[in-house]
C-alpha cells in the first residue's frame, strides 16, 4: 500500500532570536522546533499532544505556511493556493466582531480575489448550511453567537477556500462539553464527506483517542512519540507519553489523585538541554541517556526514548 | 436691570483675578503725596530724539523742558499760543529765517549741570543726526549754534511758518549734554530707559511691563512741585483700570471706552472731565489700489457713511464731524468747503459714475483704539448697501503701520493730534506727495496743485495768506474725497476729584502737567 | 470555560460593538450623560436652524442701539455697533460647532489612518511617524497652534486648520494603541492565514475596531475644540469680523464687561454650557464603551 | 454535627440589563460543612462562579441585585456584616483562589514581601518569624528552593509555581473555608495534577472545607467529596461525587456525562446534548433543562425541587419523582 501523504515535514528547525543588542544582534534564541519529522495521511486525522511550550503552536505555523522554518523541509503535495486552514482556539476572539458573518465565512476567499458579493453571500448561505448554522444568521456578528456556534463559523470560514487540510488548534478547549460533542461530530461528519485531512493540536488527550488516527506527542520541540492514536494512547512507551496520561484526571480513576509529581517545570527552550531532553524529569533515565535520541520504531510506534526502544521488541516489518 | 449689578460684580471680579498678574503690587498707600496715572501700554522709549507717541510723551514731557511751552490762559485753560520756558526773550529775523534765544538763567539739569546755550545746541544737533521721527517737525538743514553762553541761534534755509510752534513739541525738549558719554551712539540706549532733562520730574524707577516712578528734580529752575512722587502704572485691561480708579487705588485712568465713562462720572470722587480737542478720528483710502484709486468710489464711499450716527451711536455724541481736514478749534479751517454727508443716493450714483467697483477692499484696523472696531464693522455694513465687498482685518497696531508704509491696504483706521498749534500738521502731513506712507500722507495721495499750495504755505509767515491757501486746499482734497473725514472727538479723561491743577492742552493728548499738580485732601 | 463570558457581563458584550440600544440604555442610567446629550441635540438644533430662531440678521448693525441691554426687543441685549446678541449668539454656534466638527473629523480621520497605518507595518515606519508625534506632542498644543494661526493667517478656517494638525497625534496614538492590540488578536492572525493583504488587514480588522475608541475620544475632543476655537478668536486668530464666533464675541465684550455684561456674559454661556455639554457626553460614552478608562 | 462553615439559602440573584434583567441564580441551596470538599460544577452560563462571588461578597457593587435568600459564613449572616467586616473575613477564615495566578499576584513585587505581608496582615508573626512561616508554606507546596524564590518576581516564575504560591498564601493564616475557582483551568495537566494534589493534602492536613468550582467533571470526581451540579442558575443535583457521577439521577447530568469522550467508541458520533442554554432574561418557567431534555413531558413546565433520590443524593427532576411514586 502506498502511503499517501498530503505534507511532509522533515528535520524541521525553528528558532527565534531574543533580546537584541544595541547592533541588532540577539542575545540568544528561543529554540521552539528541534527536528520535526511528520508524515500527514491525506484523509486522516493527526493528533498532536503536548504542554504550553512543546512547539504544538509554532508547528501549526509552519503548517500553515505562515512561518519559514530555520531549517528543514515542508513538502505539501497539493497545488492550490488555500489548501491549509485553520480554526484557533478560541472563537470569541478568532472571529472579528465587526464584520458580518457571511463576511466572516468568506474572508479567506475574498482577502485574496475580488468577488461579487452575490457569490460570496452564496458560498456563505451553503457552507452555513453545511455546519448546522441557519441561513438566517448570515447578517448577524460574532458577539450575538454562543461559543459553539462561534466555533460552527469559525469551521465554516477554515472550510471556504476548499483546503486540503485544516489544522484545528485547540478547537474545544473553549466549549463546554456539551458543546464540544457537537463540535467533535461535526469536524468528523465533514472529514467523511469532504475527505479533509485534519491536523488536530490537543492537550486533551481523551478528545485525541476519539477523534484522531495518529498522534504525536511534543516535548520541547520535538515529536518523542508517534504512532497510531489507540496503540500509544492505550500502551504509551515513552516516559513523558506515561507522564502525561497519568496527569489527566479521569472519572473512572479510583486510588484518587496520588502522589505528588516533584518536578513538573518544562527545561529552557533557550538553552537546550544535552542529551536526551526529557532526562531530568525522567524515571528511566540512565546510560545512554547523555546523548540525543533518536526515533526509534517500536512495535506500535516511534519513540524518541533509548531505554524503552532496548526493552520493546521491534516489529518486523511485513 | 435689577439683576445687572450681580452679574458686574462677577465680572469685575473676573476681570479683577484674570489681571492681577499684569497689574502691579501694592497700590495707594494713604500717602497723600503720591500721584497715580494708570496707562494701557509701556512706553517703547523715553528718549525725546526718538519717541513719536504720545503714550511715551506722558512720562516724557515732564522730565524735559523745551525753549517755549504753550500758554494758560488766566481761567486754567490750556492755549494754543507759547510763553518762553527756558528762554526768556527771542527775536526773529524779518524774513523768518533766523531765530535767536536768550535763555533764561536758573534752570539745571538733575544732576545740578546748568542749562546753557551749549545744552541747547547739543539737543538740536542731536537730534537731527539721529533723524528720527521727531527730527522731521523741524525744517531740513536748520542750523543751530550757541552764540554765546546763553544764547542760541536758529538759522533756516527758507522761512517755516510754524517753527516757533515747532520748539514746544516733545522732541524739542533739550537734552543734558552728558548723556554724549553713555555709549557712541549720542546715549540712545542709555536714555531710551532713563532721564536727563531739566523737568519739574526725573525717573527714579521703571519695571517694565509694570510702573515707571517720577520724583521732583532737585536742582529744577521752577516752583517745587507738590507731588512727591508720581507712578505710572501699566493696566493693560480697561476694566482693570476702571476698577482701580473706582477704588481709589488710581487717581487718572487713560484710554477708558467712552461707553463708560458716563456711568463713572456718576460715581463718587470721580470727576469725568471733557476738554474741546484737536484729535481727529479720519478713515485713509489708499488712492493707489483698485478700486479706491477711481475718485468716485472715493466720493460714494465718503457719502456712503453715516456719520451722525457713528458720533451719536460710537461716541454717544461726544464729538463732532470733521469739515474738511483741518479740525475745529485750529486756525485755517475753510467752512465753506464742501461737507460730505450721508446720503446713500449720491453715493449710489457716484459709484454709477465710477462704474461700479467689484474688487474686494481690504479694511485695517487695530485694537490700539476700541473705537476702531465698531467704525471698521459699521463702515463695512455702510458698504455693503452700495454692494461694495469689504473684508475686516485686525492686526497687531505694529504690523497695521508696517502696512501703511508699504501701501499694502485698501480702507484704514487712523487717529491724528497735532503736536504744534499749526494747520500745517494736518495738511503738509497729510497730502504732500513726498509724504507717502507711514510719514503722514496715509492715503498716497498724490497731486501736483496740492503740494504747490502746501509749499506756498509753508515758506508764508503770513497767516492771512496762508490760511487762503489752505482754505484753496480743503476744497480741493474734501472733493477728491482722499481720505474720509469721520469725526473730531472730545478729549475724556477720568481723575479722582482730588486731583487739582490739571491743565489740558490739545497739542498735548495723554500729557498731564504734574508740576502744577496737587492732590486734596 | 470560567463564567466571566457568560452573557450576564453585558460591558463585554458591547465592547466588541457598538450596541446603539444598549448605549442608549446606558446612557438613560447616566443622568449627567443624558443632560449633556439632550443639550448637545438642543444646541446642534438651534445652531442649525439658526436663521428660523434668530430675531435679527446677525450682522445688521443699529448704531443707535448700541449696547442695548437685553430686553424683548433684544433678548440677550446688543453689542458694541448694536447687532442682536442673541441672533449672533444663534449664527456664532455654527462657527463653533462646525470647527469642531471640522477638526474632529479632520484629526481623526488622519490620525487614525496614520496610527493604524503605523501600527500594522511597525519597523522603522512606525519609530519615525511616532517620534515625529511625540515632537508635536511635547510642545505645547496651544502654542503650537497659535504659531500656526499666525503663520497661516487669521481666520477661523486657519484656526482649525492649526487645531486639527496638532490635535492629529492623539488619534495617532490612540489608533496605533488599539492596532497593536487587534493585531495580536487571533482573526488577524487568521486573516495572515489566509494570505490577506496588510491593506485587507487595516480595511476589515485594524480600522473597524479601532472606531469605538476613536470616536470616545473625538465625542471627548469636541468641547475642547470648541474651546480651542474660541480662545483662539479670543486672542484674535480665529473668527475676524463681522463674523461671529462665540469666542470672539467675549473678547470683545471684555471691554464692556462692567456696564455691559450680557455681551461677554451670553456668549461666554454658550460657550461654557456647549463645551460641558459635550464633555459629560463624551464622558459618558467612554465609560459604558471604554469602563477602563473610567475614572474612579 | 457542627455548623456549616457555608450555608446558602435560597439565593437569587439577577443583573440589571439593558434588554431586561438577566436571573443568573434562582434560587441555590447549597452548603459546606467543616472539613468538606464541595464540588460545584456545571457549564458556562449556570453561575457556579457568580453563586460563590455573591456569597464573598465579590461582585461589583451595583452591577447586580440579590432579590432573594440569604447567606452565612461561619454562622454569621453575612447581610449583617459590613463591608470592613467583610474583608476582615476574606483573607482570614475565607480564603479565595482564582483561575489565573498571573493577575492575582502584584507584578512589581517579589513573592516574598507579598506572602510576608499577607501573614503580617493575618497572624501575630513578624520579622524572622513571618518569613520562616513563608518558607514553611512555600516547602509545604513543594517549591524546594523556597528561600530563593521569595526573592524572585512573579514574572520570572512559571503558571505552577505561581497557583501553589497562591495557594500556600491562602493556607498562610489557616482558613477555615477556601474557595477555588477553577483553579488549575490555565495550567498543563502534569502541573494541574500536581497542583490539585497539593491542595488536596493540604486542606485535609489542615481540615479547611473547599468550595471548589470547576467545568471538569474528571477534576470534580477525583478531587470532591460531595458536589453540586448546576445549570441554568439552579442546583439540578446534589449528593456524594462518587455517586452523582457515577449514576447520575438527573437527565442533565447523565447527558453531561455521556457527552464526554472518555468512553466514547471513536467509530460513532458522541452523544451530544442539542440546543443551548436558556436565555436568562426570561428564564423558563419549568424545569430549565426542559427544551434540551429527552425525557421532558408535561409536568416539566411547573418548577421541580430538590428530592431526595437516595442517601444523601438530591435530584430535581419530575421524572425522578414518578418513579419514585
Amino acid at each position: 500500500m502506498t502511503i499517501d501523504s498530503v505534507m511532509t515535514l522533515s528535520n524541521i528547525h525553528m528558532r527565534f532570536p531574543f533580546g537584541e543588542d544595541w547592533r541588532g544582534r540577539p542575545h540568544g534564541f528561543v529554540h521552539a522546533l528541534n527536528g520535526i519529522d511528520l508524515e500527514i495521511l491525506r484523509g486522516k486525522t493527526l493528533g498532536v499532544v503536548g504542554e504550553s511550550g512543546c512547539g504544538k503552536s509554532t508547528l501549526a505555523q509552519v503548517l500553515m505556511g505562515i512561518r519559514k522554518p530555520s531549517e528543514g523541509e515542508v513538502i505539501r503535495n497539493f497545488g492550490a493556493d488555500h489548501d491549509v486552514q485553520i480554526v484557533f482556539q478560541d472563537p470569541q476572539s478568532s472571529l472579528n466582531a465587526r464584520m458580518p458573518v457571511w463576511r466572516v465565512i468568506t474572508e479567506p476567499v475574498f482577502a485574496v480575489t475580488k468577488r461579487p458579493k452575490a457569490e460570496l453571500r452564496a458560498l456563505a448561505a451553503d457552507l452555513a448550511a453545511k455546519v448546522g448554522l441557519r441561513p438566517e444568521v448570515l447578517d448577524r456578528y460574532p458577539h450575538e453567537f454562543s461559543g459553539g456556534q462561534r466555533q460552527r463559523i469559525a469551521i465554516a470560514r477554515a472550510l471556504s477556500s476548499d483546503p486540503d487540510v485544516i489544522v484545528l488548534d485547540e478547537p474545544t478547549s473553549a466549549l463546554d462539553i456539551s458543546i464540544q460533542a457537537q463540535i467533535l461530530n461535526l469536524l468528523k461528519d465533514l472529514q467523511a464527506e469532504r475527505g479533509l485531512t485534519y491536523i488536530f493540536i490537543s492537550h486533551d488527550i481523551s478528545v485525541v483517542r476519539y477523534l484522531c488516527d495518529e498522534v504525536a506527542v511534543m516535548y520541547l520541540g520535538q515529536v518523542v512519540e508517534h504512532g497510531a492514536s489507540d496503540a500509544v494512547l492505550a500502551a504509551p512507551k515513552h516516559p513523558y507519553t506515561r507522564l502525561l496520561l497519568d496527569s489527566i484526571p479521569t472519572m473512572r480513576a479510583t486510588g484518587g489523585l496520588g502522589e505528588s509529581l516533584s518536578n513538573t517545570d518544562l527545561p529552557s527552550n533557550r538553552n537546550l538541554p544535552t542529551g536526551c531532553f526529557f532526562k531530568d524529569r525522567c524515571e528511566l533515565a540512565g546510560v545512554g541517556c547523555d546523548v540525543r535520541q533518536n526515533m526509534v520504531p517500536t512495535e506500535q510506534a516511534q519513540v524518541r526514548c533509548c531505554q524503552t526502544a532496548a526493552t520493546t521488541p521491534q516489529k518486523v516489518s511485513a | 436691570m435689577k439683576n445687572s449689578h450681580w452679574f458686574q460684580v462677577v465680572g469685575a471680579a473676573a476681570v479683577t483675578v484674570g489681571m492681577a498678574v499684569n497689574a502691579p503690587v501694592a497700590m495707594a498707600d494713604g500717602d497723600a503725596d503720591l500721584l497715580v496715572v494708570a496707562k494701557a501700554s509701556d512706553p517703547q522709549t523715553l528718549d525725546p530724539a526718538q519717541t513719536m507717541d504720545n503714550n511715551d510723551w506722558t512720562v516724557t514731557y515732564p522730565l524735559y523742558q523745551r525753549l517755549v511751552a504753550y500758554d494758560v490762559s488766566e481761567d486754567g485753560k490750556g492755549l494754543t499760543s507759547v510763553i518762553g520756558e527756558l528762554a526768556s526773550t527771542w527775536t526773529a529775523s524779518d524774513d523768518g529765517t533766523v531765530w535767536t534765544f536768550d535763555l533764561a538763567s536758573g534752570n539745571a539739569f538733575s544732576d545740578g549741570a546748568t542749562v546753557d546755550a551749549a545744552a541747547v545746541e547739543y539737543s538740536f544737533n542731536r537730534l537731527m543726526d539721529l533723524g528720527r521721527g521727531p527730527s522731521e517737525a523741524f525744517p531740513g538743514g536748520m542750523k543751530v549754534e550757541a552764540t554765546g553762553d546763553m544764547q542760541v541761534t536758529f538759522t533756516l534755509e527758507q522761512p517755516f511758518a510754524p517753527f516757533l510752534y515747532t520748539l514746544a513739541n516733545n522732541g524739542a525738549g533739550i537734552v543734558n549734554p552728558a548723556v554724549e558719554g553713555k555709549g557712541d551712539d549720542h546715549g540712545t540706549e542709555w536714555l531710551s530707559a532713563n532721564s536727563a532733562g531739566s523737568g519739574a520730574y526725573m525717573l527714579t524707577g521703571w519695571e517694565r511691563g509694570q510702573s515707571l516712578v517720577l520724583e521732583p528734580n532737585p536742582n529744577y529752575g521752577g516752583a517745587t512741585p507738590e507731588i512727591e512722587k508720581i507712578r505710572v502704572d501699566i493696566i493693560a485691561e480697561a476694566a482693570a483700570r476702571r476698577l482701580k480708579l473706582e477704588a481709589g487705588d488710581v487717581h487718572i485712568a487713560e484710554s477708558l471706552p467712552v461707553d463708560q465713562l458716563d456711568a463713572l462720572g456718576s460715581k463718587d470722587g470721580i470727576e469725568v472731565q471733557n476738554y474741546p480737542s484737536l484729535k481727529v478720528t479720519y478713515l485713509y483710502l489708499n488712492n493707489k489700489v483698485a478700486p479706491l484709486d477711481n475718485v468716485d468710489v472715493r466720493r460714494a464711499i465718503s457719502a456712503a457713511v453715516d456719520y451722525q450716527g457713528i458720533i451719536d451711536g460710537i461716541l454717544d455724541g461726544n464729538g463732532v464731524q470733521m469739515h474738511g481736514p483741518i479740525p475745529e478749534g485750529m486756525w485755517g479751517q475753510n467752512k465753506n468747503a464742501t461737507q460730505y454727508s450721508y446720503d446713500l443716493t449720491s453715493a449710489k450714483k457716484a459709484l454709477d459714475v465710477a462704474g461700479g467697483a467689484s474688487e474686494e477692499i481690504s479694511f485695517l484696523y487695530s485694537d490700539r483704539d476700541p473705537l476702531w472696531e465698531p467704525i471698521a464693522i459699521a463702515t463695512q455694513a455702510y458698504l455693503s448697501q452700495l454692494g461694495l465687498n469689504v473684508k475686516l482685518e485686525k492686526l497687531a497696531n505694529a504690523t497695521m503701520r508696517e502696512r501703511f508704509d508699504t501701501g499694502e491696504f485698501g480702507i484704514a483706521t487712523g487717529n491724528w493730534s497735532p503736536d504744534f498749534a499749526d494747520p500745517y500738521m494736518f495738511t503738509n502731513y497729510w497730502f504732500d506727495s513726498k509724504r507717502h506712507g507711514l510719514a503722514g500722507n496715509r492715503s498716497w495721495y498724490s497731486n501736483d496743485k496740492v503740494d504747490g499750495l502746501l509749499q506756498q504755505a509753508v515758506v508764508s509767515s503770513d497767516t492771512a495768506e496762508r490760511t487762503a491757501l489752505y482754505g484753496e486746499l480743503q476744497e480741493i482734497v474734501t472733493d477728491e474725497a482722499a481720505y474720509v473725514y469721520l469725526f473730531q472727538k472730545d478729549y475724556r479723561i477720568a481723575v479722582r476729584d482730588d486731583v487739582e491743577g490739571f491743565v489740558f492742552n490739545p497739542m498735548l493728548e495723554d500729557i498731564f502737567n504734574f508740576g502744577g499738580m496737587s492732590l486734596s485732601d | 470555560m470560567s463564567d466571566a463570558t457568560v452573557s450576564v457581563n453585558p460591558i463585554k458584550r458591547v465592547l466588541s460593538r457598538v450596541d446603539w440600544g444598549y448605549l442608549w440604555y446606558q446612557i438613560k442610567k447616566s443622568p449627567l450623560t443624558l443632560g449633556g446629550g439632550a443639550v448637545v441635540l438642543i444646541v446642534l438644533f438651534l445652531v442649525i436652524f439658526a436663521p428660523v430662531f434668530a430675531t435679527h440678521d446677525p450682522n445688521a448693525i443699529d448704531l443707535r442701539a448700541r449696547l442695548a441691554a437685553p430686553g424683548w426687543e433684544h433678548f440677550f441685549g446688543t453689542d458694541e455697533v448694536g447687532r442682536d446678541l442673541y441672533s449672533r449668539i444663534l449664527y456664532g454656534g455654527r462657527q463653533s460647532v462646525a470647527v469642531g466638527f471640522f477638526v474632529v473629523l479632520v484629526a481623526g480621520f488622519i490620525g487614525t489612518f496614520v496610527g493604524a497605518f503605523a501600527g500594522l507595518i511597525g519597523g522603522r515606519v512606525d519609530v519615525v511617524i511616532m517620534r515625529l508625534m511625540d515632537v508635536v506632542l511635547s510642545v505645547p498644543s496651544l502654542v503650537l497652534i497659535m504659531a500656526l494661526a499666525a503663520a497661516l493667517g487669521p481666520s477661523l478656517i486657519n484656526a482649525a486648520i492649526a487645531i486639527a494638525l496638532v490635535r492629529i497625534p492623539i488619534y495617532v496614538r490612540i489608533s496605533r494603541g488599539q492596532t497593536l492590540l487587534i493585531r495580536e488578536m487571533s482573526f488577524v492572525t487568521a486573516a495572515e492565514t489566509f494570505k490577506a493583504s496588510k491593506l485587507h488587514i487595516l480595511r476589515w480588522h485594524i480600522l473597524p475596531n479601532i472606531l469605538s475608541p476613536v470616536m470616545v475620544q473625538a465625542t471627548l475632543d469636541l468641547g475642547s475644540t470648541i474651546l480651542l476655537a474660541s480662545a483662539l478668536s479670543f486672542i484674535g486668530l480665529g473668527a475676524q469680523q463681522p463674523t461671529a464666533e462665540w469666542g470672539a464675541m467675549v473678547a470683545t465684550g471684555r471691554n464692556y464687561i462692567l456696564d455691559q455684561w450680557w455681551y461677554s456674559a451670553f456668549p461666554g454661556f454658550a460657550i461654557l454650557i456647549t463645551a460641558t455639554a459635550f464633555n459629560l457626553l463624551g464622558d459618558g460614552i467612554r465609560d459604558i464603551l471604554d469602563p477602563k478608562q473610567k475614572a474612579r | 454535627m457542627a455548623d456549616p462553615v457555608l450555608k446558602i439559602d435560597g439565593l437569587e440573584v439577577l443583573f440589571p440589563g439593558f434588554s431586561g434583567d438577566v436571573h443568573a441564580v434562582n434560587g441555590v441551596d447549597l452548603d459546606v460543612q467543616p472539613g468538606e470538599i464541595v464540588g460545584l460544577v456545571g457549564e458556562s452560563g449556570s453561575a457556579k462562579s457568580v453563586t460563590a462571588m455573591t456569597a464573598l461578597g465579590l461582585l461589583p457593587a451595583g452591577a447586580f441585585r440579590q432579590s432573594a435568600g440569604t447567606i452565612s459564613i461561619l454562622g454569621r449572616d453575612v447581610a449583617t456584616m459590613s463591608e470592613r467586616e467583610m474583608n476582615k473575613l476574606r483573607g482570614g477564615d475565607v480564603a479565595m483562589i482564582f483561575q489565573e495566578p498571573q493577575t492575582a499576584l502584584n507584578p512589581t513585587k517579589t513573592i516574598g514581601k507579598q506572602m510576608l505581608r499577607v501573614i503580617e496582615l493575618h497572624s501575630n508573626l513578624r520579622g524572622l518569624a513571618a518569613r520562616d512561616r513563608a518558607i514553611e508554606l512555600l516547602k509545604d507546596m513543594r517549591i524546594n528552593d523556597a528561600e530563593e524564590i521569595l526573592g524572585r518576581y512573579p514574572f520570572e516564575l512559571s503558571g505552577g509555581m505561581r497557583q501553589r504560591i497562591l495557594i500556600g498564601m491562602a493556607f498562610a493564616c489557616s482558613p477555615k473555608l477556601l474557595v477555588a475557582d477553577e483553579p488549575t483551568t490555565a495550567l498543563d495537566v502534569t502541573v494541574q495534577r500536581q497542583v490539585l494534589q497539593l491542595l488536596h493534602a493540604k486542606a485535609r492536613q489542615t481540615g479547611a472545607s473547599v468550595l471548589f468550582i470547576s467545568h471538569d467533571l474528571a477534576v470534580i470526581s477525583q478531587f470532591c467529596d460531595r458536589i453540586y451540579v448546576m445549570y441554568a442558575g439552579r442546583v439540578v443535583e446534589s449528593g456524594p461525587a462518587q455517586k452523582v457521577l457515577g449514576n447520575p439521577q438527573h437527565p442533565y447530568t447523565a447527558a453531561l456525562i455521556e457527552a464526554l469522550p472518555e468512553d466514547a467508541n471513536p467509530g460513532e458520533p458522541l452523544a451530544s446534548i442539542p440546543g443551548t442554554v436558556p436565555n436568562l432574561v426570561n428564564p423558563p418557567k419549568g424545569c430549565a433543562f426542559q427544551a434540551r431534555c429527552r425525557h421532558a413531558h408535561a409536568a416539566c413546565d411547573s418548577r421541580p425541587v430538590l428530592t431526595d433520590v437516595g442517601t444523601k443524593h438530591q435530584a430535581a427532576c419530575w421524572l425522578r419523582e414518578e418513579i419514585s411514586a
